[in-house]
């Protein structure tokens, strides 16, 4: 291993790079929050919450909470102008119609297919779902964010996944910590790479086969 | 993040022929009648867009709004709950001599599959027209010993509506009862295109007054002091 | 026959005496909307009308009529205090989700089963069906307020509607221009008739047999 | 015309042995904590009302509100989206010592299950869960070639909500983000009751401002200066 992997936070910053200016944008609960942070100059996407709030901007400053204006992970959040509230039912039609151009989740497995396990690891413990089965098939893209093997080095991308599924066939495109993958009539198609990985040991770290289509470009992002 | 449309003319130009378009309003109350007029404008003008699909609760009243549409020959079909109403010569004249075709939905029927394609639901099932001829063909099934007609969603390629505020984020509030049709078809369009008498800066409107957030809203055209098509109907007026 | 047959605002008015104090009531475009004339001292009923408002009155004086608020029947009306406006399909929803009490609706034919034929006379002409048959398998009650025959003296009330449906077995009483009838078990059991015409009379101007199963009042209404 | 009661104790008298009780909220945002806290205050000193269903989003937090009630032993069930959250032991513990049901709902299914109980709609196909072990024994269904599972409705015998204001119409405002799954059950309960932060007459909410229309409720108690569910938990309150 010659290369280092990228940080949470660069992952974060390569998806951010891919949202369009005015996207409506739907970031899932822990790590992909993260995303927010890293839009780029220029851009102004409108974040969505579950729970019925468009258009939220940072966290408060501590101590200055209002419990009352928090998102889906029960993190008090502030607005920014033009923002809206809604009841739950019309922030699932927001979700499940369709409106949403990006949604970005984080992952337990990818399969080539596009399917995705992200909700339950096993069938022991408290079992939760959220809102993850209703973002694979509403926004107009779904993404994920993960590091590229688990904390055991096993292939999150892999032929099938073994997890419980969150939703079949709706990701399209992953950001791992060692490349961008996208997934294309169900398969793995490597767009970009850490430029010190050489493609034998990304593919011994993948589950299933790495296609290419075209030029790999490098994986490039700043230090965070 | 700036949805306005500074003209009329501007914000209905991508409507195209053979459109599936929704158009706000319940009778006068909350209809868009400058949008609807700056398209029959242009079809005048081009011969486009023509056959147009129309969806609204009725068919038009007098010599306005969607009546105008339909006299002016661009509508080839009205999918409504109520076309027989007064003043409603222009649709009548058209059906009677079966130059138009009417898809006749019950009115509630009509609200919740227009909110179904909103909300990204397929088909759902309601006891409405069970039993009646509006429920021919259509599956039907019981639940809890109760029958039930599947009803599909409503999608349309675009939707005009009529706002009361509107900001440059698309979010809308209506007016009175001129609410009705508006938000839901904001919902259902592939383009929303919201004529607003005040178009505001972001945060001109307090997000919990909002009543249609601006994800659903592609376009805000603003029109200070709009007319109201019941006068219009009223006066006679034409266009 | 020896008996003068109900006006149109004395049958309102019986239908009237039926509503219960705080009851959401729906009324059909036109005949029934004069039901709402004659609310008892009292009571106070609230409203709905199907495109998007509850809690309305009277119709406003002529020239002060502000017509993005109107009713169902395009009428101008006011509001009263503790008035709402909302969607189509939160209207419908009020409706078909039984949270009416009321609904009291004109009528072709009623079938002694409940069934309902109000919308339709043929198959000729423009149809146009409106609120109707949401309304009908939506609220708690379902009523019909109609002359007992139709212009030219056939029976309204009858075994089997011929004239197209608007819903099955809704109507659990008729008021007409003769006789108060509820609709119990697929028949027309009597609760009231004018007391100065006969079961006989009563019965030749019904389409299906007049049951009773105990005393039938006198219908007894004001001047008006 | 007049909704509203005096006390809190009175308001939640009629909440019976074995009700199917839905409670507004999401988290501490919109939770009727006030209302919450006198069911379990009855509980306790009466016996009643146990073996209740609890349909929320979560399965509560801490040692207050739904936490509290679960920890008392009142709750046979959650109908729930997410009851896997910090500070969820009360929940958890039950759970896995096989001492409550769990029935597990995406977010957005329960959301819209509980609009179609109030909508009068018994069953809808959604896109969620298709393909997933939450689906398994649904009817799926396939439109315009892709893959549906069909939802029934979810009613509820009560539902205890909280918003900001209140009339005696029962007309209800909600503050922020605290709308969240209130509207939606105040149509789907049988009875529905409000704690509000301020009781006004009717006529003292702007009619364009009502986000639920008072027909969907039938009790309103105020409450004012209520509690934040959230704050109680950080502070590692116990009810």
């Amino acid at each position: 291993m010659t290369y280092t992997k990228l940080t949470n936070a660069q992952i974060a910053w390569r998806a951010a790079q891919d949202i369009e200016d005015g996207a409506y944008v739907n970031l899932g609960i822990g790590f992909p929050e993260m995303v927010a942070k890293f839009q780029p100059e220029g851009r102004e996407a409108v974040f969505h919450t579950e729970n019925g709030v468009l258009g939220f901007g940072q966290a408060p400053a501590e101590g200055s909470e209002d419990w009352d204006l928090i998102n889906a992970g029960k993190k008090a959040i502030t607005l920014k102008p033009g923002a809206s509230f809604f009841h739950h039912a019309d922030s699932f039609a927001m979700v499940r119609g369709g409106h949403l151009d990006v949604a970005i989740l984080g992952a337990y497995q990818i399969a080539q297919n596009g399917d995705l396990a992200n909700w339950r690891v096993g069938s022991k413990g408290v079992p939760a779902v959220g809102g993850a089965m209703d973002l694979v098939h509403g926004a107009k893209r779904v993404a994920v964010i993960t590091d590229h093997v688990t904390k055991d080095g096993k292939p999150k991308l892999v032929e099938t996944c073994t997890f419980p599924l969150t939703g079949v066939g709706c990701v399209t495109r992953v950001y791992t910590s060692l490349a961008v993958v996208d997934i294309e009539g169900g398969k793995f198609v490597l767009r970009e790479k850490l430029s010190d990985i050489s493609m034998d040991e990304l593919q011994a770290l993948t589950g299933a086969t790495l296609h290419t289509d075209g030029p790999v470009a490098d994986l490039s992002v700043p230090e965070l | 993040m700036d949805k306005s449309i500074s003209t009329l003319t501007e914000s209905v130009a991508d409507i195209h022929d053979g459109a599936v378009l929704m158009i706000g309003g319940f009778g006068g109350s909350g209809s868009p009648i400058e949008l609807i007029h700056t398209l029959i404008d242009r079809f005048r003008e081009t011969g486009s867009p023509k056959d147009v699909t129309v969806i609204n609760n009725n068919a038009g009243n007098g010599f306005v709004g969607i009546a105008a549409m339909i006299k002016a020959g661009m509508v080839k079909k009205m999918i409504c709950s109520f076309p027989r109403s007064s003043n409603a010569e222009a649709f009548n004249e058209k059906f009677l001599a079966d130059e138009i075709e009417l898809e006749l939905v019950p009115q509630g029927t009509l609200a919740e599959r227009i909110r179904a394609a909103g909300a990204g639901i397929p088909a759902f099932y309601t006891p409405t027209s069970f039993g009646t001829e509006l429920a021919i063909g259509k599956p039907t099934e019981e639940f809890d010993g109760k029958h039930y007609v599947q009803e599909r969603w409503l999608k349309a390629d675009f939707a005009i509506v009529k706002g009361q505020l509107g900001d440059k984020h698309g979010n809308l509030t209506y007016r009175l009862a001129g609410r009705n049709f508006n938000p839901l078809m904001c919902m259902a369009a592939d383009v929303t295109i919201a004529q607003v008498s005040d178009l505001v800066e972001a945060g001109g409107i307090d997000p919990e007054q909002v009543i249609t957030p601006g994800i659903f809203v592609d376009h805000v055209v603003e029109v200070k002091s709009p007319q109201q098509e019941e006068i219009l109907v009223r006066t006679g007026a034409v266009h």
